[in-house]
Formats: C-alpha cells, sequence, structure tokens
C-alpha cells in the first residue's frame, strides 16, 4: 500500500491533472461538488457526499448529439464528436464508484450510448473510503462497502495521510505516472479507520435498513399495494430525487432551432414529470401514483428483475436529504414492506 | 469593460426589437415611414394589437436569441385603443425592467415608450436614441443563449 | 409542541369519525425525526401515525388541490405562515373554500437541520428540542444547539401567529423567538451592489439549478394545471441547462408570474436542492410592488384584486434613469 | 409542411429605390416551405391581385405572405383578394416594406437586407396562423350623435332623413352650440341665428330624432353594431311635457347674478333660465348651484308663478341607457384658457376682449343689444385693434402649435362689420399672415382691406398696457422692421380654439384617440377622414379639427353617409381576432377576467378533459368572442399559456421574434 502526506496533495492532484481532466470533490460557495481542479480549487475530502453524483461527469444534464443545417433546400447533418478527452474522477465514494455497475448496465449494453462509453472508458476512477457516514447512508443494503470502495484507485484518508491502493491495470498506469509522489504505508491505520467506520456504521438509524431480494418476484402484490396512494399522495412530482441520484438514467431528446441550424441534445428528464415519455399526445402514467409508483418499481422491481438481482438504487441517502417533502426510497420501501427491517 | 470597448466599434450595429400597438405605435413608425424620418435598419417592428399583448416571455426571448435591446411602444397612458390595456403593460413592463436591473442586466437594453399614432417624429427619433443608448451599452452578452452567436 | 400535536390529533379524530371530513391533511414521522412528510389520513386508526414537531415546515394547503377537483372534504391544519398559501389557493379558484375546514396550529418557528448539519453534524440517530435547547444525538456524540439559532430562514422572518384563514385554531397562539430577519434587507443588500456585482450573484446562484422545479411544485402560488415551462407548444419548454440564459429566463419567468400573488412563505428557498436564493429575487418583486403600487400582501384575504391585474391612471412610469430603473 | 407564396411589391420606385427587389425573392426562395415567390410593380393593383389569385390556384399555396406597404393601407385589400381565390383571408401577413424599411431607409444594402429580414419575420408568423372566420353580430338601428352644435344637427338630421332613428346628445340646456352665439357668418354675412335656427326646428320637430339636452355620455360599453350608451340626463327641475316656455319663472327669479354662459359671461342671468331665445328645447332649467330654493330652502318664487305648474325641485338625474350602432362624435370646441397671455390684459381691462365675446356685443341678442360699447364705461369705442393668432401658431408653449383656421375670416368679418355700422370707428388688424384660402374669402379679406378701410399691419402685439381710459397697444411691424405703439379703446383677441373639455373623456370611454392636442384622431388623413380608428365611430365638425360652418356641415354629412353604411345592414362581421382558452390548460385563477376591459371574460365551473385525458370539473376562464376586442390584455395575465390570441398567438409572435433575432 502506499500513501502521500497532505503537504504533497497540491503536487499530486498537480500530477493527476496532467494525465487528464481531474474531477474532485471541492467546496465551491458552501456546497462540495465534482469539480474540475485547477490551481487554487478548494478541496474538500471531508465531506461524506457530494451535492450532486458523479453521474454529472459521465451522464451530463445536457448533451448535444448532433447539428442538422439547412443550406437552401439542403439538409446536412454533423455529428458532435465523441468526449474522448482522458478524465479522472478522484475522491468518488462507494456508493457512487458502484453507481457506474448500474449505469454501465444501461448504457454499455446494446445498442450502446457511444457518448457514456467513451466517458467512461478514457476515465479512471479513484475511489475515497468512508470514515465517516452520515445517518442518511445506506450502502450496506447493497452490500457495498464503504470502506473499501474500489474503482480502479481506492485510497483511504486517515489523518493528514492519503493511502493509495491500485485495483486495476488502469489503476495501475496512473499510479505508476504518479509515482514518484507516493510513499509505501502501513496498512495498519487503514485496517483501523475500516473497523471505526464499520461500528459508527453499526449505530446508525439505517443499519439495519435491508430489501427483501426476492421482491421482484413478487411484482404484482407490490404493484398492486394500496399503499402507494398514500405515498404518492404527499409527493410533490418535482425531480429533485431523480436529479440528485445517482443512478437515475432517463433522458430526454429535444431539438434547439437557431434560424437554418437545429441542435439534437438530450437532457435528463425523470418519470416522475407530467411530461414523461409522451405517447401519443400524454404520458401513459397519467396520474401522480403511477409515476411515482413507476420511479420505484424501477429501482426495486423492475431493475433487478433484469439485471440478475442489481437493485438501482446505491444507498447514498441525496434523495433523503434532498426530497422538499422528506419522501424517499427508504420510507416507499418500509411503508411497502419490502424491507427486511430487522 | 464591455461598454467602453464597444463605444469605439463605430460599425457595431445592435440588433433592437420593437414592439409596437397596432392603433397607436405602429401607425406612429407609419408616420414616421410617410414622413421620410429615418431610424437605423437593425430595429425591426412586431406588431401586436396592443402593448398588453408583450409578454415578458416574449421580450426575454428577444434577449435570449440575440437582440441588443428591446423596446415596446403602445398608446400614451389614457389613449389606449382598448381602454386599459397600456396600463397593464406599464406595471407589467416597469416590474420587468426593475427585475432585469436587479439581476445585474444593464439599465436601458429595455425600455417602453409611449407613442401615439399622430408621432411620427417622436417614433424616429425615440428609435434613434434607444439605438444610441444601445450602441453604447454594447451586445447584449448577459441574457444572451450562448447558442444564438450572430 | 407536543401539547399541540396531542390537540391535532384529538381534532382529526373527531373530524374523521364524525364523517365531517373524508381526508384530513397532517404530517407523519420520518427515519430521522427531522424528516417528516405531510401525509393524507382518511381513518381514525391511521392517526397514530400524525405527528407535529419542530420539523413540520411544509405547506399542506396545495395538497387540497386534488381533492377538491373530486369534490372531496378535506381537513388541513394550517401553521399561520400557512394560512396566506391556503388563501392565495382558493383566490387562484384552486381550492374550493366549501369544501376545505382550515384548523390553524400554533407554531413557535421550524428548525433547519440544513443549519445544524452545516456545522459538521453527522450521523444524527435522534434530535430532542426543549424551549430553546435542541439536543442532536448523533453516533459521533451529542450535539447542544439553541432553537433561536437554527431556525428556517422563513421563520426568522415569521409574519405573525394570526391566522388568514381558520375555521378553528388549536391550543394558544406562540411567537417565534430570536433575531428576526427582514426579507427585503437580502434585497437592499443586492440593490446597493453595482450592476456587475449583481450579474455575478445571479450567475453563480442560477448556474447551479438543475430545474428539478422543486420551487415551483412547493410554491402554493404556482399551482398551474400546465406549467407553462412544460407546455411544448409555448415554445419556452425546457428541462435541463443549456446555459445560464435560459435558468435566468425560468427563475425571473416564475418570479414575474408569482409577482403579487407570492405569499412569501419562502419553501422555495428550502426545498432548492441546490440552495439557491430563490427568496431573493420573489422579495425583490414583492418589495417593488409595496413600493410601486402601495403595500400589498398576498395571501392576507382571499379576494383583493392582485396588483398585476389592477391599476391606477397616476402609476409609476416604467422609465429610466440614471441610477437606473426608478 | 406550408406552401408559402411571397409577393414582393415594387410600389412604382417607392419600395424598388431602396429595396433590391429581386433579391429579397432570390433570399425566401431559399427557405424551405416558400414554394412560390414573386415581385410586382403594383400589388395592390388589379395586375398584382391577379398575380396573387393565380398562384394561390395554381400552386395550392396555404399561406401567402405579401412584402408592400403597411398593413393599414392594403391588409384588407389583400385579404379579401386572397379569400376571393379560395384561401381564408386571414392566412395572408403583411411585410411593412415600405413605411417601415424603403421610407425610412436610404441605403439601397441595408434597406434589402432589412426586407429580407422583415420578409422572413412574416414567413415565420405566417406558418402559425391558423384559418379564422368572422363570426356576424346583428346592428342596432339606431345612431347616437354627441354633441348638439351644427355639426351634430346636420348629421343627426341627415340620418334621420335616411330613415333610421337617432338621438342627438347635448350637455348645454338647448341645442344650437357655436353657432348660436355668432351673430353673422361670413364670408355671405347670413345672420347665423337665421340660418341656425331652422335646422334646430327641424332637427327638433323631427320623428326619427330623440334630443337629450341638459345631457351626457355616462359609460359606453359594447362594439360596433352593439353599442351600449348611459346617458344621463341632468335633472332640469322643470318639467318638460307641462312647460310652455312663457319665461315667467326666469323674470320672476329673485338670484340674477349668475355669469350668463350663452353671452360668454359678460352679463348675468337668472337661476332658472332659458339659454337664449331660440333656445330648442324651450324649456327652462333651474341651476340649482345658485337657486335660492336649492341653496337656502326658501324661495320658491318660479313654481308659484309659473301658470303650467312645470316647475319640479325634486326631479333628480336619469340614466337612460340604450343601444346603438353607430356613434358620431361632435363635441365641438371652445376658446382657450388666455392666463398665460399676460401681456394682453385679457381679464385685468374690460375692454380686452375675445372674438367670441365681441360675437355677443355685436349681436342684438347680446348683453348690448347689439350695440358695440366698452364693457367698462359702455362708451362706443373710436379705436378698435385686433390681434389673430392669439394663441394659435404658438410654439412657445403657452398656445397651440396649429392654426385655428377660423380666426382669419372672422376678423375680417368683425372688422368689416365694424366699419360699416360704426364708419367713425378706426379698425387696425394685427396678424401674421393672413390665411384666406376658400371661396370667396380672399375677395371677403380684400374687401374689408379696399372697400372698408381696415389697417391690416403684418405684426405681432408685444404688450398693451391699461392708460387711463385707453389701451396702449405695443407691436411690431414686421414689413417696415419697427416697434409702434397706438392708442386703442377696445382690444379684440383673435382666441384659438381647442377641442371641448369632454373629448378626453368621451376619448377613453369609446376608446377613440385623440391627438395630442385633443382633437379625435381620423382613421386615416386623407382616406377616413371622418372616421375614427374605431370601429363604430365617426367623427363630425371641429371635435376632429378647426373647421368654419360650411365644412363643419359638410363632413357631418359624411359621417352620417358612414353611419348610414352600417345601419343599413342587418349584420356585422366581427373580428375573428379574439382571444380564446385553452380549457385543457386553464387553472381557472381567472386573472384574465380581472383585466379584460371588456367583460368579455368570465370564469364557469365546467366538465374538461384534462391534460391526461380524463375528464373532471373545474373552474375555467370562458371567453365571450361577441364581446372580446382582442386586445391580448387577457394572454400575458395567463401564467400557463392558456390564454391566447388568434392572429396574434403566443407561437406566432415568438415565430416572429425567433426570425428577428
Amino acid at each position: 500500500m502506499l500513501k502521500i502526506n497532505k503537504a504533497k496533495w497540491a503536487e499530486l492532484f498537480a500530477a493527476l491533472s496532467a494525465q487528464g481532466t481531474l474531477y474532485l470533490p471541492a467546496e465551491v460557495d458552501g456546497k462540495v461538488d465534482f469539480t474540475v481542479w485547477q490551481d487554487g480549487t478548494e478541496v474538500n475530502l471531508q465531506a461524506t457526499q457530494t451535492a450532486k453524483s458523479i453521474k454529472n461527469v459521465f451522464f451530463p444534464q445536457i448533451e448535444n448529439l448532433l447539428d442538422f443545417k439547412t443550406d437552401g433546400l439542403k439538409l446536412s447533418v454533423e455529428q458532435r464528436m465523441l468526449p474522448e478527452e482522458d478524465t479522472i474522477a478522484f475522491g468518488v465514494r462507494g456508493c457512487d464508484v458502484c453507481s457506474f455497475e448500474v449505469l454501465d448496465k444501461v448504457f454499455l449494453k446494446e445498442p450502446v450510448d457511444a457518448f457514456y462509453k467513451a466517458r467512461r472508458e478514457h476515465c479512471t476512477i479513484v475511489s475515497l473510503a468512508c470514515s465517516a457516514p452520515d445517518e442518511t447512508c445506506f450502502c450496506d443494503t447493497f452490500a457495498i462497502d464503504a470502506t473499501n470502495p474500489g474503482g480502479d484507485v481506492t485510497t483511504w484518508l486517515v489523518g493528514d495521510d492519503l493511502f493509495w491502493q491500485a485495483n486495476t491495470d488502469k489503476g495501475k498506469e496512473l499510479t505508476e505516472k504518479i509515482q514518484a509522489l507516493l510513499a509505501e504505508g502501513d496498512e495498519a491505520g487503514v485496517n483501523a479507520q475500516q473497523k471505526a467506520t464499520k461500528e459508527i456504521m453499526a449505530k446508525l438509524p439505517l443499519a439495519d435498513f435491508k430489501i427483501d431480494p426476492k421482491i421482484p418476484a413478487e411484482q404484482e402484490k407490490v404493484f398492486n399495494s394500496a399503499i402507494w396512494k398514500q405515498l404518492s399522495d404527499s409527493c410533490l412530482s418535482c425531480c429533485a430525487c431523480t436529479y440528485v441520484c445517482p443512478t437515475c438514467h432517463c433522458y430526454d431528446v429535444r431539438d434547439f432551432e437557431i434560424d437554418n441550424k437545429v441542435e439534437r441534445f438530450r437532457c435528463w428528464d425523470s418519470c416522475m414529470c407530467k411530461d414523461f415519455t409522451k405517447m401519443a399526445a400524454v404520458n401513459p402514467r397519467v396520474s401522480r401514483l403511477e409515476r411515482f409508483r413507476q420511479r420505484y418499481m424501477h429501482k426495486l422491481v423492475y431493475f433487478p428483475e433484469n439485471n440478475e438481482g442489481t437493485f438501482a438504487c446505491v444507498g447514498c441517502g441525496r434523495c433523503l436529504q434532498k426530497c422538499p417533502v422528506s419522501l424517499n426510497i427508504v420510507k416507499v420501501a418500509k411503508a411497502l414492506g419490502v424491507a427486511k427491517d430487522v | 469593460m464591455l461598454e467602453s470597448e464597444a463605444c469605439e466599434n463605430t460599425n457595431y450595429n445592435p440588433l433592437i426589437v420593437a414592439f409596437c400597438c397596432n392603433w397607436c405605435s405602429y401607425a406612429g413608425a407609419d408616420g414616421a415611414g410617410t414622413a421620410r424620418k429615418s431610424y437605423p435598419a437593425n430595429i425591426k417592428i412586431i406588431k401586436v394589437p396592443c402593448s398588453c399583448r408583450v409578454n415578458p416571455l416574449f421580450v426575454l426571448r428577444a434577449f435570449l436569441r440575440g437582440a441588443d435591446g428591446v423596446i415596446l411602444c403602445g398608446c400614451h397612458p389614457g389613449d389606449c385603443h382598448y381602454t386599459s390595456g397600456n396600463y397593464y403593460t406599464r406595471r407589467r413592463m416597469k416590474l420587468l425592467m426593475s427585475t432585469l436591473s436587479y439581476l445585474g442586466i444593464e439599465d436601458g437594453r429595455m425600455r417602453v415608450e409611449w407613442v401615439s399614432a399622430a408621432e411620427g417624429n417622436k417614433f424616429s427619433e425615440t428609435m434613434n436614441s434607444f439605438a444610441e443608448t444601445i450602441k453604447s451599452l454594447g451586445e447584449n452578452v448577459k441574457l444572451r443563449d450562448l447558442r444564438c452567436k450572430k | 409542541m407536543q401539547k399541540i400535536a396531542e390537540l391535532i390529533k384529538k381534532e382529526a379524530e373527531s373530524l374523521l369519525k364524525e364523517n365531517k371530513v373524508t381526508a384530513v391533511w397532517a404530517w407523519q414521522p420520518g427515519e430521522f425525526y427531522y424528516d417528516n412528510s405531510p401525509v393524507c389520513f382518511t381513518a381514525p386508526e391511521q392517526l397514530d401515525k400524525l405527528v407535529y414537531n419542530e420539523f413540520c415546515p411544509s405547506n399542506l394547503g396545495k395538497y387540497l388541490m386534488a381533492g377538491s377537483k373530486k369534490n372531496e372534504t378535506m381537513a388541513v391544519f394550517a401553521k399561520p405562515c400557512d394560512t396566506y398559501g391556503i388563501n392565495q389557493l382558493i383566490k387562484d379558484h384552486r381550492i374550493k373554500r366549501e369544501l376545505i375546514t382550515v384548523i390553524g396550529i400554533p407554531c413557535s418557528g421550524m428548525i433547519d437541520i440544513k443549519k445544524i448539519k452545516n456545522q459538521g453534524v453527522k450521523g444524527i440517530i435522534s434530535v430532542s428540542v426543549s424551549g430553546d435547547d435542541v439536543i442532536v444525538t448523533t453516533a459521533y456524540g451529542d450535539k447542544n444547539f439553541k432553537k433561536s439559532e437554527v431556525l428556517l430562514a422563513k421563520c426568522m422572518s415569521c409574519k405573525g401567529s394570526d391566522y388568514m384563514i381558520a375555521d378553528k385554531e388549536l391550543g394558544e397562539k406562540m411567537e417565534v423567538k430570536c433575531q428576526k430577519l427582514n426579507p427585503e434587507d437580502g434585497v437592499k443588500k443586492l440593490e446597493a451592489m453595482t450592476s456587475q456585482e449583481r450579474f455575478a450573484f445571479w450567475q453563480q446562484e442560477l448556474s447551479k439549478c438543475i430545474r428539478c422545479n422543486a420551487c415551483r411544485d412547493i410554491c402554493p402560488a404556482c399551482s398551474c394545471e400546465q406549467c407553462i415551462f412544460d407546455n411544448q407548444e409555448a415554445a419556452v419548454a425546457g428541462k435541463a441547462s443549456a446555459n445560464t440564459a435560459e435558468e435566468q429566463m425560468f427563475h425571473i419567468i416564475r418570479a414575474y408570474h408569482v409577482a403579487g400573488r407570492c405569499v412569501g412563505c419562502g419553501e422555495c428557498a428550502r426545498v432548492c436542492p441546490q440552495g439557491i436564493q430563490l427568496g431573493l429575487l420573489n422579495t425583490k418583486f414583492a418589495k417593488d410592488i409595496n413600493e410601486f403600487y402601495g403595500k400589498y400582501q398576498p395571501g392576507a384575504d382571499d379576494d383583493s384584486k392582485a396588483p398585476l391585474v389592477d391599476y391606477k391612471f397616476d402609476d409609476v412610469e416604467p422609465t429610466i434613469s440614471a441610477k437606473g430603473v426608478r | 409542411m406550408q406552401k408559402i407564396g411571397v409577393f414582393v411589391c415594387w410600389c412604382g420606385s417607392n419600395i424598388a429605390a431602396t429595396v433590391d427587389v429581386a433579391k429579397v425573392i432570390e433570399s425566401v426562395k431559399a427557405i424551405p416551405d416558400v414554394a412560390f415567390a414573386s415581385d410586382y410593380r403594383y400589388m395592390c393593383s388589379e395586375g398584382g391581385q391577379d398575380l396573387m389569385q393565380n398562384a394561390i390556384r395554381e400552386h395550392g399555396l396555404t399561406r401567402v405572405v405579401v412584402c408592400a406597404c403597411s398593413p393599414r393601407m392594403h391588409e384588407a385589400t389583400f385579404r379579401k383578394a386572397a379569400e376571393a381565390a379560395g384561401l381564408n383571408p386571414f392566412l395572408l401577413e403583411i411585410a411593412n416594406i415600405r413605411e417601415q424599411c424603403s421610407w425610412v431607409h436610404k441605403d439601397k444594402e441595408v434597406g434589402t437586407e432589412k426586407a429580407i429580414a422583415l420578409a422572413k419575420a412574416a414567413i415565420a408568423k405566417v406558418r402559425f396562423n391558423s384559418p379564422l372566420q368572422a363570426g356576424q353580430s346583428e346592428v342596432v338601428k339606431r345612431a347616437l350623435v354627441i354633441g348638439g352644435g351644427i355639426a351634430g344637427i346636420q348629421t343627426a338630421l341627415d340620418i334621420a332623413e335616411a330613415g333610421y332613428k337617432v338621438d342627438l346628445v347635448e350637455k348645454k340646456p338647448s341645442i344650437g352650440g357655436r353657432m348660436s352665439q355668432l351673430d353673422k357668418t361670413f364670408p355671405t354675412l347670413d345672420c347665423s341665428a337665421c340660418i341656425l335656427t331652422p335646422k334646430m326646428v327641424d332637427v327638433a320637430a323631427h320623428p326619427n330624432v330623440t334630443i337629450y339636452t341638459y345631457s351626457e355620455i355616462e359609460k359606453v360599453s359594447g362594439y360596433v353594431g352593439q353599442f351600449e350608451v348611459d346617458i344621463r340626463k341632468r335633472a332640469r327641475s322643470v318639467k318638460a311635457d307641462l312647460c310652455t316656455g312663457c319665461g315667467v319663472c326666469q323674470d320672476k327669479c329673485p338670484s340674477k347674478k349668475t355669469p350668463n354662459e350663452f353671452n360668454q359671461g359678460l352679463d348675468n342671468r337668472s337661476a332658472i333660465y332659458i339659454t337664449f331665445a331660440q333656445a330648442v328645447p324651450k324649456v327652462p332649467v333651474i341651476d340649482r348651484e345658485h337657486c335660492l330654493k336649492f341653496q337656502t330652502g326658501k324661495c320658491g318664487i318660479c313654481e308659484k308663478v309659473c301658470p303650467s305648474k312645470a316647475i319640479d325641485y325634486t326631479q333628480e338625474d336619469e340614466i337612460i341607457t340604450q343601444k346603438y350602432g353607430a356613434i358620431v362624435l361632435a363635441t365641438g370646441f371652445e376658446t382657450i384658457d388666455l392666463t398665460k397671455f399676460g401681456e394682453y390684459q385679457y381679464g385685468k381691462s374690460k375692454d380686452v376682449i375675445t372674438s367670441l365675446e365681441f360675437e355677443r356685443l355685436t349681436n342684438a341678442a347680446g348683453p348690448t343689444e347689439g350695440h358695440l360699447q366698452r364693457m367698462s364705461d359702455g362708451k362706443q369705442p373710436k379705436h378698435i385693434v385686433f390681434v389673430s393668432c392669439v394663441g394659435s401658431r404658438d410654439v412657445s408653449g403657452r398656445g397651440k402649435e396649429y392654426c385655428s383656421k377660423i380666426c382669419c375670416m372672422y376678423t375680417a368679418k368683425q372688422a368689416m362689420l365694424t366699419r360699416e355700422k360704426y364708419p367713425d370707428t378706426d379698425v387696425t388688424v394685427f396678424y401674421i399672415d393672413v390665411r384666406t384660402p376658400g371661396k370667396g374669402f380672399d375677395e371677403f379679406y380684400r374687401r374689408a382691406v379696399e372697400e372698408y378701410n381696415v389697417h391690416y399691419i403684418k405684426g405681432q402685439v408685444g404688450k398693451i398696457l391699461e392708460q387711463g381710459d385707453h389701451l396702449l397697444v405695443y407691436a411690431s411691424d414686421a414689413l417696415s422692421n419697427s416697434h409702434i405703439s397706438l392708442e386703442a379703446d377696445m382690444v379684440v383677441l383673435a382666441t384659438a380654439i381647442q377641442p371641448s373639455q369632454d373629448a378626453k373623456k368621451l376619448a377613453t370611454m369609446l376608446t377613440a384617440s385623440i391627438d395630442n392636442n385633443n382633437f379625435f384622431t381620423e382613421a386615416h388623413a386623407k382616406l377616413r377622414p371622418v372616421e375614427s380608428p374605431t370601429a363604430g365611430v365617426f367623427l363630425s365638425g371641429v371635435c376632429q379639427g378647426p373647421k368654419d360652418v360650411p365644412e363643419t356641415v359638410s363632413q357631418a354629412g359624411a359621417a352620417a353617409v358612414k353611419v348610414l353604411g352600417i345601419l343599413s345592414k342587418d349584420t356585422l362581421a366581427t373580428n375573428p381576432c379574439v382571444a380564446s382558452c385553452n380549457e385543457r390548460i386553464c387553472s381557472g385563477c381567472l386573472a384574465c377576467e380581472n383585466v379584460c376591459p371588456y367583460g368579455a371574460i368570465g370564469g364557469e365551473e365546467k366538465t374538461v378533459i384534462n391534460l391526461n385525458g380524463k375528464r373532471e370539473q373545474r373552474v375555467v376562464s370562458v371567453v365571450n368572442e361577441a364581446l372580446c376586442q382582442g386586445c391580448g390584455a387577457c394572454t400575458v395575465a395567463c401564467p400557463c399559456g392558456a390564454m391566447d390570441l388568434n392572429g396574434f398567438s403566443n407561437k406566432q409572435i415568438t415565430a416572429e421574434v425567433d426570425a428577428i433575432c
């Protein structure tokens, strides 16, 4: 295991940044979010959670796909360039790392999403283990080990030292490039931190929250549950949960017309929205109940059913923090009785 | 400062959208035409039945799409063809202008003027003075959608 | 607050038992004490889940819209500030007055959990409030706060303990005890800046927007069947932020559409997941309206003419002076 | 996709001199849905219209854009032509490339570029035009004439003669107006009363005419063919049906200190009075402000002396509500206030009078029974100075910039008549210019100078001072470029005239526009001089601009003809450019109802299909298309865009904005 002292982090970030665009959690205007590192960026590795997820980096909220141009009566189509620059996502927590597994199952399956794939292939993920989980965290529910978050490189922040361990070829390649900055480190500190963190996690309110892996099989029963009405009645149908969720991946394709040009772009969408997926003029899920149910059925039932039991949730807890009316997947799962709340 | 740069650039020809009510200001513009009172060509008029038909959305849309200035002309208060339309315009636009200023948009990018059907002269003078103001303010960069580059 | 919670429960029980209403809107607890959600109770046996404490900021008025269309009789518990929004919804014909029973409940201010968490508090296990003392028990140890220092911004500019509409009032009126904030102070501060500074400020604020529409969806003045920004026909529909200009447009128009109708409940700013200071925009409109057209408090009644659908012959002209819009 | 036809007019050289028409054609042809584009020397000519109609038929055009003069000129022409070719007339738009392009820009390149931009904006708009069907509204076969002077009387008579009912409303207790105050009329010198009185009698006696004197317009609503008007008939305190007009009441009335308006305040009248001897109706009215009975409760003499028991102190104002198909404004004029012209001593010296006062002074029925005498001492003036252009053609801001038109002639008349009746009286006229364009006018003026020896001095009077019982007039003589001063016994000011004070109020009620001087604006200065821009409202007499009697009478007749054009129809096509509410998205907030100036919008609880395709019951806005005038105030008040305006829809305007920017 390698390590690097806080005193040398600035050098580390500069070195990483030389390898590609470096995204890392930084504080901007009182909020910690993934930001492109530059000299002077206020890096924050203490925050349990970035406000928005790492999804923004791989699957940005808005992305131009192609342009149509007219010249008199002639029409030409121009593809937008694939985003093929090298990037490094640094300081990604375990939950967010696992969100790629979910997104990969969507975007890398046929038909492959070329834009996502290009970004994904050109990115090296440097994860950061959790040491101070919050009450909203429940990654453990999905067997995610926040203390050993994986990715191409795993890092642990113990005291003023950042411990560094390459996991994949990509990770090793990156490590070699910055080898000069890293020193040999002792695993004991990391192990102690992992143990302490797990003890804390056990004390948190959601420690016992588990989702019954058998629920996909009970699809019909869950779908027809009477509880949806009461739950959805309180939902505002905003998209706050969707947009902060690291695994939600729906998008809409729209055109922006400018004189003799049309820019076709995609932008995030949410199944909670009234105007989501308009078929024959209207959203087939006409009621708030249906739309609300769809989001949670998708996360807890349909997605695992189609993807070897993987839930479309990584327990990051962002929706618990951001919902204007404090509705969230935990409340829903518990209300539905699919939680094994021991 | 953007402002001073634009001042020096004498070739800068600001794009101005003028919403004119059918009964007074559009007729005033016609009057300016009949009297051959010129004003910059980059001022383009959109006819609306009454100034109260102008939604702040249209104004913002014009800015978003790259207009450097938007001017709204209607009948003088009290003379509205529809009795009270311009009284609503007055409140609506007052608030919109105040808010644009509050958002840090240059004062003067938007203007409201009352021009009657008989005031061809005033129409032309107003347009000339507005174009001058916009010229001194320079290009609208603050409200423009970057996709709409001209 | 505990005492009031009991009164609420009793009232809800009698309303449902005596079939005076078919539904009662109140709050139910969440996972962490501070995350209560609005809920609709339809049977007395559900009421053991009813909660009322310092974490019930939501205005329940907007939830009455759906039932109103179905001619359902509903009761709603409303804090003094909530009654403004309810009046506004009645005025906008989104709620039928005759269908609803408004029960005023006293409030001594709601706590902003973000203020607590922003001080580095993590792993909250429970919160207990007694008078001005707030004890937060966390997995990392206990933390103490003064309630008056961790109130929601909207409570620090509380409009008072009077109900603008109430068929019945429970308990005794309470006051919010804290250093009072005037929402207009923030606006004045911005107004005093230079144009460039203001632009820079709003660029930063509005560029945070992710267009989740939470501000709109919580707003008691935003009660349209279909928001113009969701209407493809309106040519302003936008889901995502292409650049700040679109965000500016959305927020200007939203503030403009609620101008003279915004009751100043501060919910938009509270629910914004990005922490945009939306109140600064709505309060600006309110301040301008008060200055230009005379004092007006939306939601104080359900029949006055809103300033933007009204006029006077001698209204101030939209002219520009050297110092800006006057 | 639409098939749009674009037609670019040269307007001779009016457009073609500044706009490269061929280039405009070339540019619009490159727009995908432009199926046909052509230019023509005069699109409004028969040939131009044929070109358009043939193209519509041959190319199956679904939309048409005409790049030509202002839509105010020929939109109706082109729409009619399009309709004749089978295209809904509202699928045509005009790009105004004359008034708003070629006439205001000189550079051909700039003009061409702008013309292309305007054409593109019109094309962008027309794509979203929808076919509109004009509805029909019934015509109420009754006209209203506001103002009972010669203009109103003539208009009312002409309409009545054609067989239609007409109501004549006059604010004063009698009809007759200004003309009844005049002594003689130029250039024929007929006695004004002698020619006016028969007309007054005719109109009063006409079975189709109802006269409301001492009445004012209270409220106007509705639209052409269907105006609804409230007339406030003020309480006369005299029962008109019982009164015989004997005049005993005014003789016996003890309150006789009220300035007599009819004589321009030169003498006093009683509190109960008949305006003048030939008044129609010849029924007195009690001026309650000056009546002892009303002010103190004591008196009641008139009631006691009235032989026909016609006095009624309890009478109250009456509101008469009546529907009309058309309205004529004939509100006339008044002289301007001279307080800002201190140099003339008007109001300070009793011997400085206005020309209208002079008319009363020389009239046999006036305060001096026609004897020309000074108001100060009753002596006959030996030297009179007339000052023309007092407040007219005044750019100082104190008076009026316009020429009052009638002053030169009546000054000549007054000077001439003075000289004729009092040959020993010396008459001097100061003038800026003498304007005499009219039949027999210049001859008349020359007679005054040559036959009657009236001294005409081109120059302006700078100051008048009182000196003993004389007036000292300081003036400039522009021809000799010298300052002169002369003594006068009387000075007559040819005071500028201005529209009656009521014009502004009426303009607001009728939504008829007025110009900077409060004269009503005509729909077109040359081609529609008697029509106001508001459909169904016409202009008669000086309320539209200064006129003499014959001009007034001819315009009065013209206005009557325009009214008859409406009244002779059973129905009128309504403006289809009205607001419409999309009930699916209307939230029922009714902000639209609050701003509608016509009360055309109301909320209704309705079962509507909601956005999810389901039925639901809620309040929505409903537009009464017959009442809606299409201003669009509601469309902006509506936050969700449910309310839209035909012909100027959100989409159309947005498309124009996008095309321009």
